[in-house]
């Protein structure tokens, strides 16, 4: 539920850029011990055990995946019993007309199918994904070397940069809150020069 | 109301319907229906249907398309679009003739060399099938191979079709009926006429010659040619009995028990439908049969026993097995002492081995022969001794008179050999002497009718050149009529009138179904105009008025010659005054004359009482026959048979006959030399290999066929191929063009020297079946073959009770109603594919092409499968001393059909009375169906092969085949695609005719079943067994094929299956469990088999 | 161990070394093998063209040997597709961590040889302007197709696994699309490919709930995919093994096909592969180790697929059924045997090479037992399906089946097809998927226990 | 540079918009190949509202093959010219029909049509690979204007009905089921086309266990058996279970009538079996 929160929160954050993985968990780690709870953090790779740290909960996808199968065997299985047997029984080959161990491999299919389906739409909704031709990142290093732990304003920005300096950032951003995950517009925060293309 | 004229389509969408009638609504609406470049009338919207919305607003789709003028974009896309056509109400309506009801007419077709007795269905006016008469007692409702071919004939696009021709100086020019008349009339008026025609049989043809011949004041001499002469058979007849007998023998093998024949009766040569039936009866009654043949012919196939023999040493066998027989019997008649001279000489001990004939159980073979008729004969039954063909040497048929006469099969009731009629074949000699009178310049003028001496004969080109006028009567430019002065078009026997004799005491009426296509004439009604412009008596009447509409031909529209019009006596008069003057005082005359021909035109065929065979035996007086010494011969000899599917190539350009495969050797559309595999293997010679045939100084290129059963030494050709003017389709060769009529020289060459010597060329032959041997596959076609436990108890319905299988599947779909069926008695199958043509005809199955056999896409739905085996251990090549089964192999309808279930796209399913339909407008073409056949019975349309119905795809590569298929269609008239392609008309308007991509199989003419249910649905009664049947049972004439509903206990087939059912089994069906609904009878091997055949 | 390694491996200097065939001109060979594939891929369409106007009589088939090249070489790509699922999702549950260095291509893999085999099912029909017709449409004949028939099983089989191998591909790209999408130079060219690649990542911005859900994603597509793979090859296995046909009904195929997918598939891998990281120099992310691990499984596979031929004579030989004996009689000494010979040389006798651990490191050798491997898979399916129709249960109609000039063109061209599609992916998306890459190699320095030894 | 996403949130429907037309659109593609409203211009404007409807002939007096065969025909001109001999004289069209009965052809869009008769163009015309039978559709009781609509109220022939295949199975279920509307003692209990016929339908009765079960002695009409309905229901399934009958006829109980659907509740008693082989050859 952390996600809600934070996006509700509303005003900016400050987010410390980390250089290494290790540096950033380490500060991961003290800004939850801290009592921060809205954490926002950006990394390139998929850094194992990191939701631990962040506390954040599994992902809820995977509990949607097998009840879509389900419901796509129990589905296909009624569409063919409807065709072969209600709407037009035929006689092929001697076989009966509900010869249902015939069926198995396209109920099979099916399913599989409805389960792949499901479960990319569950990513492309969780994400947010949708084609955004002019998608940015805070900083464009993040998707390559570069490790990023945003936390909010609270009020006093430079003792967020000193902390996030204590912590070994390299350098410290204004990340606007409200469209966090967006753009970040650069005008309104002091003293922060636009970052580098 | 004011007049608006229409501009833009908008207009047209509100007009109300009250106006669309008035003169400048129709003007504006055509002249807007061609702005858009639509041909047919406009269509116009019309406002809705009350209460049912139209999606688009008050616009139908044509209106649609024609506002937005896509209409040329969506002509191409909507493959539904409505192809717009026209109504043609008749005039007056016809009595009895609704449209879509087939009508039969009774005709004779002589098609197949002899005349036989048909019933044609025809269809809004087209014939389309020919079916057996079934009141005639020769053919009992069954038709050859060739008469249900000639069907294909009529429609033939290379017929002469622009009317009788004049040969000027570049070639034949267009002329009238009257030039040609009169010319021939002035040269009738002196001078010596020849007349050439073919067989003369029946009432009014013989009194039509005769009445010639008197009428010509002794001027005219008329002589038979027949390509393959009787005139042998007819000498040696008139040595062995003294008397000079008009006509050849017809053997009646119905009432034998045993035939012996010393080569092959069932193949081009002697037989004709009556031999087949008689074979089929042969077969019910347990009869056996016994051949001495050089090659494998097609009753070798179906011998019992059968003995290899060198083809100048046959003779002898024949005497050998005559002194045995005399032996025997005892009783007066003894050997010619000349003969029985020659025979000691030749007998150093055993003759059999003399002759070099292979022991048969240890015994030699000679006297197995004779002590089987022998046996036959004790036990009171009759049989039949025959010679191969009519052209076998005069001593071998001097030897089967002897034998038929000892034998007794020439007199009493029971007569087996009776003469075949009054009138049939006259002596070919006088054929021979007619031509040497031409060539000596006696005969001022020829008239060829109805025969082609030019092909059969070496000598009729010159004679023909010697004569001053030569008039040919011939539907086509063939070999004599592109010699001839005038050329008369003769019509085709479904287009006259005429009559035969099918046997001593049996006349069948000819009438035509259809109007004739093109601007032709009967052939006698050319004879009769000729005599009434020579001014003969009797011959002309006085012309009448030229009536209103004159009749038009049917295809070219051009009006046809009216005998009443010409003054000329119409030959449809002549032969009703011949029938009323001379059949009806025989028959039992009805109340007058009109009600009596009526009756007979609808029957066909008359029986008059025949004349009684001799009741005494007559003497044998054959001892003054001369007899060539017997000398061993060495080298190859040449035995000329004529071919199993064109006879003597009359037919040639039918594409039927040409891709049908021969009975033996499967080969389609080529000749070929079969050789012996023993020679093969000396020779270094393989199938196909190009050989160079050395005989009687004359060189001949032949692809070689290696031939199992053939005897070594000898080489076997074929007649009737090769024809350079019988038309497109017979011209269609990869540069084999080989006639074996030249070295033939009617019948003094039957058997030749000769040499052959390899060319190293290699030539790929059309076969439709790659392998002989049945490799071990559990399939107990004959009782020899142990091991195979017969399906237990065949009787319908009770093949399979569910726990009685194996089957994965509970269910058992009950057949409440018919349940259709077939049973294939092996024994009686001679392979005479005449079930393949007919089921081509019913079934609008095209012709595919040389390439396309070779390719292994032939479309025949039905096959004949002829399988060889040799005994375990045989001599040295196990393919001399062959068994032979022929299996007529189709779509089994099988209940656990494998095609049925795999079909993805619903396009086949079973339905309730038992038959396995393919759909063919649902295939898509993935062709698993095919793959999943076992009996590989289904068959794919490659090619767009119904478009090439002016002739078979041909050698032509594809792109080229796309060219001319554009130009078939480029032709824009109705009339010109039928003068190109008139084979559209045949088509059997109650079958879907394939495209392109579609699977196809036997569906048990589905089409003649619904005519079933339909007949019960409106008499509400059940049809008789065998009313209706499917189109091979129905042709076939040695009742092989029989077919009916399961579930009437009273139905032939399910009696067959009682009497039988001990040797009933069903293809493949232990081993895949496909419940198939046709049955197969064993063959019998009656004590001469041998055990589990070898594998190949 | 592996040769010394070049200097230490940075973030940026893995997304330089993946991301720089994107942004550099193609070179002079990936531009002739583009033209000559695109140039075959034409063939393949005109292929297609010929037999629509002309008619299926075009190709080798007859009435009895009515599939052959069309249906052998629809199976052969069938099995192509394959490996790349095993590659990617089975090895994923098997958490064998060397798999980020080939799943990307494999995958890509996978993907363009289903879109080859996906059209073979609609252009081996006589009508193909009819095959919708096999889809579940509502149409107002009020028909459909026939559930029974495995035709219908495979179109159900294609369309699932089509459509699940290409998801989890694009899944994959995400990350690496933003990747890419951050590193576009600033010129004319360089916008335009951010906007392009900013779509293509459908604005992916790798928090850390992002990607816990898409790690879960992928997971689970894993856990799907492997079933699907493995139905799909055995429906495949089915089409034939349902029929009648000597050769064809044996209850070992799904297996036998599956396994043989997985054989053929890693061939082809290999063959791609190699090629590929000297062409962009990866060796230090596609390693040697890969290759060998990949011919280890590939040496356990054909050693599966070997078995399987032992048991298709023995049950043979054991069934007694004349049919069966027939055949595969035939198969060793009838006319064709040749097919079947070279099929056993290329299959089984190249792969023992693969025992030597030297050999296995030897990139000519993988080269050549690959190169063999597919062509073998190639006339594994060949024999099966023109081998088994050519000598049926009737002998009347036993016939010889040969190839016509358009079976070579189409054969020629569907490997067009497949090439240009990879030789595209070259040139759009990162070759090894830059995300798993760094999460493998830059491991080291913090959870020291599960520093991945066989890594290093 | 827009961001897509509020283009998309504002302007919503536009996509909703085009999506929706796409489906309209293919609905009406899968429909639009067919006929319906197809009404050429023929040679002469013969109006059946004039003869049908005014002057109540009735159809089959000019379409006699109609109850006998398989085509309906097309009246030859010896049927038009038996009246307009003597009527009509005056109308222009009837003059046209006289001038071509009179000359023996006539000219059309640049078109001689010889033979004396006149050419109509042909309005209803089903694929070649379908074969319909006027005579079972007419002795069956298939009034001329379930599928030639209305045209006694046709000035022109317009083609009423769509004549495809879904519309042709839509009456071939609904006609298919035992114990037709008019079930009479005597009268063969199944009105069914395409899968029994009137002898191989008595037959089956005698074999088919339903209906042997249903006639018992008493003759089978329509009350009696929705009268029974209860009562008979549960016994008819002992029945079918005590003799293990598993495969009876596939019925189909949306078929049936009223008067039966009580009775045969359960659906798999309804035989709806059209067999291809119905229309197709």
């Amino acid at each position: 539920m952390a996600d809600a929160v934070r996006t509700a929160g509303g005003h900016g954050y400050i987010a410390g850029l980390f250089a290494d993985e290790g540096s950033f968990v380490a500060a991961c780690r003290a800004a939850r011990a801290a009592g921060h709870t809205d954490l926002q953090a950006w990394t390139p790779w998929p850094v194992h055990g990191l939701e631990e740290v962040l506390g954040l909960e599994r992902s809820w996808i995977g509990r949607a995946v097998f009840p879509a199968i389900l419901i796509g065997f129990v589905l296909c299985t009624g569409f063919i019993y409807q065709l072969t047997v209600e709407d037009w029984p035929v006689v092929y080959g001697g076989k009966p007309f509900a010869a249902w161990q015939l069926w198995v491999v396209p109920v099979l299919e099916t399913g599989l199918l409805l389960g792949a389906v499901v479960n990319l739409l569950a990513v492309f909704h969780t994400c947010r994904l949708v084609p955004d031709p002019f998608a940015t990142l805070p900083d464009p290093r993040l998707s390559d070397d570069r490790f990023a732990l945003a936390l909010p304003v609270g009020g006093d920005a430079a003792a967020v940069c000193a902390w996030f300096a204590a912590q070994g950032a390299e350098s410290t951003l204004a990340v606007d809150g409200e469209t966090a995950l967006a753009r970040p517009r650069f005008a309104d925060l002091p003293g922060q020069e636009a970052p580098h293309a | 109301m004011t007049t608006r004229f229409w501009k833009a389509p908008e207009d047209l969408v509100q007009a109300a319907p009250a106006d669309e009638f008035r003169p400048e609504v129709a003007a504006a609406i055509a002249e807007l229906r061609s702005a858009h470049g639509i041909d047919q009338p406009a269509c116009t919207g019309e406002l809705p249907v009350p209460g049912d919305p139209a999606l688009l607003a008050a616009v139908n789709r044509r209106g649609f398309l024609q506002l937005t003028g896509a209409a040329a974009v969506f002509a191409l896309a909507a493959c539904g679009e409505k192809h717009p056509d026209t109504l043609v109400p008749p005039a007056v309506q016809v009595e009895g003739m609704s449209p879509g009801e087939p009508l039969h007419y009774a005709s004779v077709l002589r098609a197949a060399g002899h005349p036989v007795a048909v019933a044609v269905k025809t269809y809004d006016g087209r014939p389309i099938k020919i079916e057996g008469n079934p009141d005639c007692p020769v053919g009992r409702g069954s038709a050859d191979l060739r008469t249900q071919a000639a069907l294909l004939d009529l429609y033939d696009p290379d017929r002469l079709q622009h009317g009788p021709q004049q040969r000027g100086a570049d070639g034949f020019a267009a002329t009238t009926w009257a030039a040609l008349d009169a010319a021939v009339g002035a040269a009738l008026k002196q001078g010596r006429v020849g007349l050439l025609t073919g067989p003369v049989d029946g009432p009014a043809r013989r009194r039509l010659v005769d009445g010639l011949v008197a009428a010509a004041g002794g001027r005219l001499t008329h002589a038979v040619f027949e390509a393959l002469p009787r005139t042998a058979e007819l000498r040696a007849r008139q040595q062995a009995w003294g008397d000079r007998p008009a006509a050849g023998r017809q053997y009646r093998l119905d009432r034998a028990r045993l035939l012996v024949a010393f080569g092959d009766l069932l193949g081009g040569g002697l037989a004709g439908l009556g031999e087949q039936v008689g074979f089929g009866e042969l077969r019910r009654n347990r009869g056996r049969v016994v051949v001495v043949e050089p090659t494998l012919s097609q009753l070798g196939t179906c011998a019992d026993l059968r003995v290899r023999c060198a083809p100048d040493r046959l003779e002898w066998a024949a005497w050998g097995v005559a002194e045995l027989v005399a032996k025997a019997l005892g009783g007066g008649a003894a050997l010619p002492p000349a003969i029985a001279r020659e025979l000691d000489r030749v007998r150093a001990g055993d003759l059999s081995a003399a002759l070099g004939l292979r022991a048969v159980d240890g015994r030699p073979a000679l006297e197995a022969v004779a002590e089987a008729l022998v046996a036959n004969r004790r036990a009171g039954h009759a049989s039949v001794v025959c010679a191969g063909s009519a052209w076998s040497p005069a001593g071998l048929h001097l030897a089967v008179e002897f034998l038929n006469g000892a034998l007794g099969n020439l007199h009493g009731p029971q007569a087996t050999a009776a003469p075949a009629g009054a009138s049939a074949i006259a002596d070919g000699g006088a054929a021979d002497d007619l031509l040497t009178a031409c060539k000596r310049g006696e005969i001022a003028t020829l008239i060829v009718a109805g025969c082609n001496p030019v092909h059969g004969h070496p000598a009729a080109a010159e004679a023909l050149a010697a004569v001053k006028l030569v008039v040919a009567v011939a539907d086509r430019l063939d070999e004599t009529a592109s010699l001839a002065h005038w050329v008369a078009p003769a019509a085709h026997d479904l287009e006259s009138w005429g009559d035969a004799e099918l046997r001593a005491g049996v006349v069948a009426l000819q009438q035509p179904c259809v109007r004739p296509l093109w601007d032709v004439r009967e052939v006698e009604q050319s004879l009769l105009a000729f005599a009434a412009a020579a001014g003969w008596a009797g011959y002309a009447q006085p012309a009448a008025k030229p009536p209103a509409a004159p009749a038009l031909s049917v295809v070219s529209r051009a009006p046809l010659w009216d005998a009443a019009v010409a003054g000329v006596r119409s030959w449809r008069e002549t032969v009703r005054a011949a029938w009323i003057a001379q059949v009806r005082p025989a028959a039992q005359p009805l109340a007058d004359d009109t009600t009596w021909w009526s009756a007979c035109l609808a029957r066909g065929v008359v029986e008059l009482p025949a004349a009684p065979a001799p009741a005494a035996a007559p003497t044998f007086r054959g001892d003054a026959a001369r007899i060539q010494p017997f000398a061993a011969s060495t080298g190859y000899q040449l035995v000329l048979s004529a071919s199993r599917t064109l006879r003597d190539g009359a037919s040639a350009n039918n594409p039927w006959l040409q891709e049908v495969p021969d009975p033996v050797s499967k080969v389609t559309w080529d000749n070929y030399l079969a050789i012996s595999p023993a020679d093969a293997q000396r020779e270094l010679v393989g199938e196909g290999a190009v050989v160079a045939l050395e005989v009687a100084g004359r060189t001949i290129e032949a692809p070689v066929h290696v031939q199992d059963g053939q005897h070594p030494g000898t080489l076997e050709l074929f007649l009737g191929w090769g024809r350079t003017r019988a038309g497109a389709v017979a011209a269609l060769d990869d540069g084999f063009r080989i006639d074996a009529f030249p070295l033939f020289a009617r019948g003094a060459g039957a058997i030749q020297a000769a040499a052959i010597k390899p060319t190293g060329r290699t030539y790929e032959l059309a076969t439709t079946q790659f392998h002989d041997r049945l490799a071990g596959r559990p399939m107990p076609l004959d009782d020899s073959m142990a091991g195979h436990e017969l399906a237990p108890k065949w009787v319908a319905g009770t093949d399979g009770k569910p726990g009685g299988r194996l089957s994965l599947w509970r269910t058992e779909h009950a057949y409440l109603g018919r349940r259709w069926g077939m049973a294939i008695d092996l024994d009686a199958c001679t392979g005479c594919n005449a079930c393949v043509v007919a089921c081509s005809a019913e079934n609008n199955i095209p012709v595919v092409g040389r390439d396309e056999v070779r390719k292994n896409r032939e479309l025949h739905w039905i096959r004949i499968d002829r399988y060889y085996s040799s005994a375990p251990g045989a001599d040295q090549a196990a393919r001399l001393d062959v068994q032979v089964v022929n299996q007529p192999m189709l779509c089994l309808h099988c209940d656990n059909a494998p095609c049925e279930v795999v079909c993805p796209a619903n396009a086949t399913m079973h339905n309730d009375q038992g038959v396995s339909l393919q759909i063919y407008n649902r295939c898509i073409g993935t062709r698993y169906c095919a793959n999943n056949c076992p009996y590989k019975v289904r068959r794919f349309n490659w090619y767009e092969y119904a478009k090439y119905r002016a002739g078979p795809v041909g050698a032509g590569a594809p792109l080229e085949r796309v060219a001319r298929n554009l130009v078939t269609e480029g032709r824009t008239t109705a009339a010109a695609e039928l003068t190109h392609a008139p084979l559209q008309l045949m088509l059997n308007p109650e079958v879907t005719v394939r495209s392109m991509g579609v699977m196809e199989k036997c569906n048990f003419c589905v089409q003649r079943l619904r005519t079933v249910r339909d007949r019960e649905h409106a008499s509400n009664r059940a049809l008789p067994d065998g009313a209706i049947t499917t189109a091979c049972a129905q042709t076939c004439p040695t009742r092989a094929i029989v077919f009916g509903d399961l579930n009437d206990p009273a139905s032939a087939v399910v009696r067959l299956g009682e009497a039988e059912g001990h040797r009933a089994f069903k293809a493949l069906d232990e081993e895949l469990n496909t419940r198939p609904a046709v049955a197969y009878l064993q063959r019998r091997r009656g004590g001469h088999a041998h055990g589990k055949e070898t594998h190949p | 161990m592996s040769a010394p390694r070049e200097p230490e491996l940075t973030a940026r200097q893995i997304t330089d070394d993946l991301t720089a065939p994107i942004f550099r001109l193609p070179s002079l060979q990936w531009v002739g093998g583009f033209l000559t594939a695109a140039g075959l891929a034409g063939l393949f369409g005109l292929a297609i063209l010929a037999y629509c106007v002309e008619g299926y009589g075009i190709f080798g088939v007859d009435n009895t040997v009515n599939w052959g090249n069309d249906i052998g070489s629809y199976v052969f790509w069938i099995g192509i597709a394959v490996a790349g699922t095993l590659v990617s999702s089975v090895l994923l549950l098997f958490r064998q961590r060397w798999r980020t260095g080939v799943n990307r291509a494999t995958e890509a893999m996978t993907v363009f040889a289903i879109n080859i085999a996906g059209i073979y099912p609609l252009i081996h029909t006589g009508r193909p302007w009819v095959d919708y017709w096999l889809l579940p449409l509502p149409n107002d004949l009020s028909l459909w197709e026939q559930f029974k028939s495995p035709i219908v099983w495979d179109v159900f089989a294609i369309t699932g696994y089509a459509t699940t191998s290409v998801l989890f591909f694009y899944l994959g790209l995400i990350p690496d699309f933003a990747a890419v999408r951050d590193r576009c130079p600033d010129n004319r060219f360089g916008r335009l490919q951010r906007l392009l690649y900013s779509a293509l990542s459908l604005g992916w911005k790798g928090t850390a709930s992002d990607w816990r859900h898409y790690e879960r994603a992928y997971t689970q597509f894993a856990w799907v995919a492997t079933p699907l793979v493995v139905g799909m090859h055995s429906t495949i296995a089915t089409l034939l093994a349902v029929s009648l046909v000597p050769g064809w009904h044996a209850s070992v195929f799904p297996p036998y096909f599956v396994s043989g997918a997985i054989f053929g598939g890693l061939a082809m891998a290999m063959l791609l592969l190699i090629p590929l990281r000297s062409a962009f120099s990866l060796e230090r992310y596609i390693t040697i180790d890969h290759l060998d691990r990949l011919a280890k499984i590939m040496l356990t596979v054909g050693m599966i697929v070997l078995y399987v031929y032992v048991t298709e004579f023995f049950t043979a030989w054991y069934s007694e059924s004349a049919a069966e004996q027939g055949q595969y009689w035939y198969r060793l000494t009838g006319e064709h045997k040749a097919f079947f010979w070279t099929m056993i040389l290329c299959n089984v006798v190249s792969i023992q090479l693969l025992w030597f651990r030297s050999l296995r490191r030897n990139l000519g050798v993988l080269l050549l037992v690959a190169f063999m491997v597919n062509a073998g898979m190639w006339l594994e399916r060949y024999n099966i399906v023109v081998l088994s129709l050519e000598r049926d249960h009737l002998p009347s109609k036993w016939t010889a089946y040969a190839f016509t000039g358009w079976d070579y063109i189409i054969l020629s061209g569907s490997f067009g097809l497949f090439f240009t599609q990879f030789l595209l992916f070259c040139r759009v998306a990162p070759v090894v998927s830059i995300a798993e890459i760094k999460a493998t190699l830059l491991r080291r320095g913090r959870h020291g226990a599960d520093q991945e030894a066989s890594h290093g | 540079m827009i961001n897509p996403l509020h283009l998309l949130r504002r302007f919503w429907f536009v996509p909703a918009l085009l999506v929706a037309a796409g489906v309209a659109g293919a609905l009406w593609f899968v429909n639009a190949f067919h006929d319906r409203g197809y009404a050429p211009v023929q040679p002469i404007a013969y109006s059946h509202k004039q003869h049908a409807g005014d002057l109540r002939i009735d159809c089959q007096y000019c379409h006699f093959s109609a109850a006998t065969g398989k085509h309906a025909g097309v009246p030859p001109m010896s049927v038009c010219l038996g009246c307009h001999n003597h009527v009509g004289g005056d109308k222009p069209e009837v003059q046209k029909l006289l001038a071509i009965a009179e000359k023996g052809s006539y000219e059309a869009n640049g078109v001689t049509y010889a033979g004396g008769v006149v050419h109509w163009q042909r309005v209803h015309r089903l694929p070649d690979h379908v074969y319909f039978s006027h005579q079972w559709h007419v002795q069956g009781g298939v009034a001329c204007q379930t599928c030639h609509g209305p045209v006694e109220e046709m000035t022109t022939l317009r083609q009423y009905a769509t004549l495809n295949m879904g519309w042709c199975l839509e009456c071939h279920r609904r006609s298919n089921y035992v114990g037709g509307p008019g079930l009479v003692a005597g009268e063969p209990a199944t009105f069914t086309t395409g899968t029994a016929d009137n002898h191989a339908t008595i037959a089956r009765q005698e074999r088919d266990p339903v209906v042997t079960f249903l006639r018992q002695g008493q003759p089978a009409t329509a009350a009696g058996v929705a009268a029974a309905a209860p009562r008979q229901l549960d016994r008819l399934r002992a029945f079918i279970a005590e003799k293990g009958l598993k495969d009876l006829p596939q019925w189909r109980a949306a078929d049936l009538p009223e008067t039966h659907k009580a009775f045969y509740g359960e659906s798999r008693l309804m035989n709806a079996q059209t067999q291809c082989s119905t229309c197709h050859q």
